[in-house]
């Protein structure tokens, strides 16, 4: 339940942050939807052992996430509730691969040690540019994006209704859960058999409600088709931000960046 | 000119699960009249309602808005002049933000981006909302969403407003704000309420339900004005006429 | 078990991706002809409760500890596979997207280990063969504790399917199985009793919601009997891909467990892996861990001379790379700072 | 008899999103009193109401029942004492019949089933539904749940009564009859309510809410006599005293 519960808040400021108005927030959100999925694809396309070469991409959510206004501390409070299953997984790779990779300085760095770290990273690259997404774009834009993209329309209504009656469901499931508390003095009454009343209950409200939904909607001469007011247009901006960023991600791909500029600094010092 | 009546002729009306909620009811409203429906939990109220914009279909009966019945194909012409305002505005409001949800209407009517806007703007300085245009409808206080459901009506210029239970749960400033900017309006009105006070403010004519029947229909002050009946319809005088 | 983007390479991201949009596409198709998008705002509102219904959660007897509803088989049998279907993908993306839960690649793999067994194989085969078309307490009980059960299982096996293709994770096979599937048999146990209890209460309290669902299952036989033979072939192929992977590389699996069972000598060729990663064709391709390594080997072969592996790093390399990574960090602190004060001045 | 005095001093509460609900608030209630909370619609009514039994937990002050602050440990007597209804009796019955439902208190206190069905018929037939006793609560009229809602309170015996809203959406005969009800109790009630003429009806006492503030506390007839109050706390002179 408190997990939910701090879900649910996170939702509210990610929908606080969208809000905004920087030059990011302004881009056309599918500029943003492709740039950021090829940043993912690009970061998980690195192989097992690449740690120092995946650095550099550390500039696209940062870039993004100063420019948007996205706080530091909210990102890493995210990264850090959302790690366990990636920490547990990859926890293993030390144990099980015990190849020795470098030695610095008299210190073995195993492989496994390597591949771990390089899965924390991917993980701090890949959910750190997710969120940025939604908080300088919003849930509602992105949907539009993804239509727009391709997705079926269908699908994406859908996605729109369960965002915004996450709120309403969940307040009624907590008042639900609240009564069931109230009368159930920590002992008794939080069994199955009392859970499966309660959740069907919910779930006939739920459906209820559905109805009614449907029906407003009826009224408003809904057509099976949502739409949204906005236009969306590629300005030069928006070419110009996908294109500087994919060119960027090549670049980090094919040149080990960080390895060229410690050569480079290597021959200076020499 | 007639296009704004609102005839009902021996409606009838029950569930699936047998239950029937009207059974036989006939009135007729004029162009500007602003009617109440009132009566006991349960006597069929709002089940009344949504056979006004054809969200339900009659079992029996015909529902008539201006000068055609409503079938299937009139539904749409109808559905723009009957602008619904249902009692529970979470279910009115389903769009990301404020803006969105009053703009629906008018995108599904194929209006043209700009007008959609002049039209969405136009809505929500009616009900005092312009700030709230950016809000996702979830934030607002329970005053205000009732607002912006109305706006999300309102945008589509119906010539019909009916509303279910419009001043449940809102606060007595909120409630009175609302009752001022229904009067405002020179819409034909038809609410269903509790609220008899306001009836009172607002309705020149009221119908009281029973068990799915007509139990009077009159004057509001003729209506409120006799014990026996208001007692069979479980309503009480209300204060301002004590 | 959701997996989370870290852990796929980008070719079982990709396929899954691919398996997933392909599924969507279909079920949205199936749906918007059938039914005017009538079903939407249910669907949409019932992903809703999936969250709702975590609110409340129970004691599970004799642990004391407390679990909630996962979802997949109650969706199915509220609303038939198609639309249970893409309302699960729907609660999976917003869970990826604003929980972190999972991840934007993963999606695809997360999407159909927890939607397509349910959905298309345990509702159709198990709950609705069980329940058939004369619903009684009992049958609908076993049906939805059987078909939660099942389409878990077939998920979590999934899930290990997709981690040990990806070798991103070091986890033998055989461990992870025996990980992963007795904790999903005790999670699928617990998920198939809360679905049985909501479902015969729905049934009880109002039969004609069940009969709705079953009913739609019925209005689209004809049609719906093809689309599970075809979505099985489906299965079958990117199972039969994943498994080639798998086994056209079968270092990934074979290598570590051998080293979970001592062979050292098998390292040197998993050394080699990515030995030619310097090359800038193979630096690009998509699959770094698998598909480059037959070619690397032949080639290895060919040149008769083994190169300079990346792992075997020499002292130069790693030392550049070394300070190479801390230049890059503070470069990129600078351009933070840099940003935060032109963002201050603007 | 102490053991009925609700006492809260300073208390402070914000819900996770930052938004302080609750800022400063003290009060002390008496044995067989009976109060009423107002203000307007997110004045924070309801966030007090929810820690008078701990479904809240304040981050700051305390909320003492009887002579026991508020803790951990005194949780389950409090919640034995302070008997709890929500606006929205649907949230409040979830077991399939009416009868299991006034019963599911009782059987976690632990009571013996004599005992339990003794108190069952009690609570029911105080509220006037024994005749539903069978019925599943999901299809009773919004008068007949507010009722039950109330029995599967009772049947805990409570000795303090805490009711969120209890008129809202019921007619003016189930609205009049709860009144009634109510006024039989002598328990301490608490009732938060934007019906300000039931106030009149049933609370001597008056706490005026404003955004998280007490903005006045007294005497009912006082407060509603103040013009100038009633316009901050968005309250409105009730029609009774106009
Ligand atoms: N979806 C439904 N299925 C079956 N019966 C229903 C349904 N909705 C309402 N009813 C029944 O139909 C009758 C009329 O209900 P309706 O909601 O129209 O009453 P109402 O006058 O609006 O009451 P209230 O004042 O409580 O809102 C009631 O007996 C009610 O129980
Ligand atoms: N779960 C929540 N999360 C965040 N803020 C909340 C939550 N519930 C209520 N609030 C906010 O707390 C404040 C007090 O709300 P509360 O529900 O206590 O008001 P109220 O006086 O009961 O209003 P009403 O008369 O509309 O019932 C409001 O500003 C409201 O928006
Ligand atoms: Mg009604
Ligand atoms: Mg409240």
């Amino acid at each position: 339940m408190p997990k939910i519960d701090t879900s649910l808040f996170e939702i509210g400021t990610l929908d606080r942050l969208a809000a905004g108005d920087t030059d990011i927030h302004a881009l056309d959100p599918r500029a943003k939807l492709v740039t950021t999925l090829a940043f993912i694809l690009t970061v998980v396309s690195f192989g097992r052992y690449e740690v120092a070469s995946l650095v550099p991409l550390l500039a696209f959510p940062l870039v993004l996430a100063i420019l948007g206004r996205v706080p530091g501390p909210y990102l890493l409070r995210k990264l850090l509730i959302a790690s366990p299953f990636a920490v547990m997984v990859g926890m293993f790779n030390p144990f099980l691969d015990q190849t020795v990779l470098l030695n610095v300085s008299g210190l073995n760095v195993t492989g496994g040690w390597v591949s771990f770290a390089a899965i924390l990273l991917r993980f701090a690259l890949s959910v750190t540019a997710a969120l940025v997404l939604i908080a300088t774009t919003g849930f509602a834009q992105v949907c539009m994006a993804l239509t727009r993209l391709g997705t079926p329309r269908i699908f994406a209504t859908q996605l729109l209704f369960l965002y915004r009656y996450i709120f309403v469901l969940t307040e009624e499931g907590l008042r639900m859960s609240r009564a069931r508390d109230l009368r159930s003095f920590g002992r008794r009454g939080t069994g199955l058999r009392i859970y499966g009343f309660m959740l069907g209950q919910l779930l006939l409200r739920t459906m209820d409600r559905a109805g009614r939904i449907h029906r407003a909607m009826l009224c408003r001469g809904f057509d099976g088709e949502v739409r949204l007011n906005r236009r969306l247009r590629w300005r030069r901006e928006d070419v110009l931000f996908v294109c500087g960023w994919l060119g960027f991600f090549a670049l980090a791909r094919v040149f080990n960046l960080p390895q060229e500029l410690g050569q480079m600094l290597l021959k200076v010092i020499a | 000119m007639s296009h704004h009546i609102v005839e009902v002729q021996d409606l009838r009306f029950a569930y699936p699960d047998g239950n029937e909620a009207l059974s036989g009811l006939s009135f007729r409203i004029h162009h500007g009249e602003s009617v109440a429906i009132v009566g006991a939990n349960g006597a069929g109220k709002s089940t009344l309602l949504l056979h006004l914009n054809g969200c339900l279909v009659p079992k029996q009966g015909t529902v008539r808005i201006g000068d055609f019945p409503l079938t299937e194909k009139t539904l749409p012409d109808v559905r723009r002049t009957v602008g619904m305002v249902f009692q529970d505005p979470d279910d009115q409001l389903f769009m990301p933000t404020v803006y969105d949800d009053v703009a629906f209407g008018p995108l599904n009517l194929g209006l043209p981006f700009d007008e959609v806007d002049a039209r969405v703007r136009a809505a929500l300085a009616t009900v005092g909302g312009e700030h709230l245009a950016k809000r996702p409808p979830y934030r607002l206080s329970g005053g205000e969403k009732r607002a912006v459901a109305i706006a999300t009506v309102l945008s589509m210029s119906p010539n019909i407003l009916v509303l279910d239970e419009p001043t449940s749960n809102l606060d007595p400033r909120a409630r009175r704000n609302l009752i001022t900017l229904l009067h405002g309006f020179e819409h034909t009105k038809i609410i269903a309420t509790h609220d008899l006070d306001m009836v009172m403010d607002l309705c020149g004519r009221t119908i009281v339900m029973h068990r799915g029947h007509i139990l009077a229909d009159g004057p509001t002050r003729d209506i409120f004005a006799d014990d026996r009946l208001l007692d069979e319809g479980h309503l009480e005088r209300p204060l301002s006429l004590r | 078990m959701h997996m989370a983007d870290a852990l796929i390479s980008p070719t079982v991201g990709g396929i899954m991706w691919a398996a997933t949009a392909g599924l969507i596409a279909h079920c949205s198709r199936k749906i918007s002809t059938n039914l005017e998008g009538s079903r939407v705002p249910l669907m949409g509102v019932l992903g809703a409760f999936i969250f709702a219904a975590q609110m409340i959660n129970f004691t599970i007897p004799a642990t004391g500890s407390s679990g909630h509803l996962g979802g997949g088989a109650i969706l199915a049998i509220l609303l038939g596979p198609h639309a249970a279907f893409l309302t699960i993908a729907s609660v999976l993306t917003i869970q990826s997207l604003f929980f972190a839960d999972g991840g934007i690649l993963a999606l695809g793999c997360n999407i159909f280990n927890l939607g397509f067994w349910p959905c298309f194989v345990a509702y159709p085969f198990i709950y609705k063969a069980i329940t058939g078309h004369s619903p009684s307490r009992g049958r609908i009980v076993t049906g939805a504790m059987l078909a939660s059960i099942a389409g878990l299982q077939l998920g979590a096996f999934s899930v290990v399917l997709e981690t040990v293709a990806s070798g991103i994770s070091e986890l033998p096979f055989e461990t992870f199985v025996m990980i992963m599937q007795p904790i999903h048999l005790a999670i699928g146990l617990v998920e198939g009793l809360v679905t049985a209890a909501v479902v015969t209460f729905v049934w009880k309290a109002r039969p004609e919601i069940l009969a709705m669902a079953q009913g739609l299952g019925v209005r689209t036989a004809p049609s719906f009997r093809g689309v599970v033979t075809g979505l099985a072939l489906a299965a079958l192929v990117t199972g039969g891909a994943l498994s080639w992977f798998a086994s056209a590389h079968p270092d990934g699996l074979e290598w570590s467990m051998a080293k979970v069972s001592g062979k050292e000598e098998l390292e040197a060729p998993a050394d080699g892996i990515h030995a030619m990663l310097a090359g800038i064709q193979e630096k690009t391709a998509l699959l770094p861990d698998y598909a480059f390594k037959a070619a690397e080997h032949e080639s290895a072969q060919a040149e008769g001379e083994a190169p300079a592996a990346w792992p075997a790093v020499d002292a130069g390399t790693s030392t550049s790379g070394i300070l190479g990574g801390a230049m890059t960090m503070l470069l990129a602190g600078a351009l933070g700072l840099f940003l935060k004060k032109r963002q201050h001045r603007a």
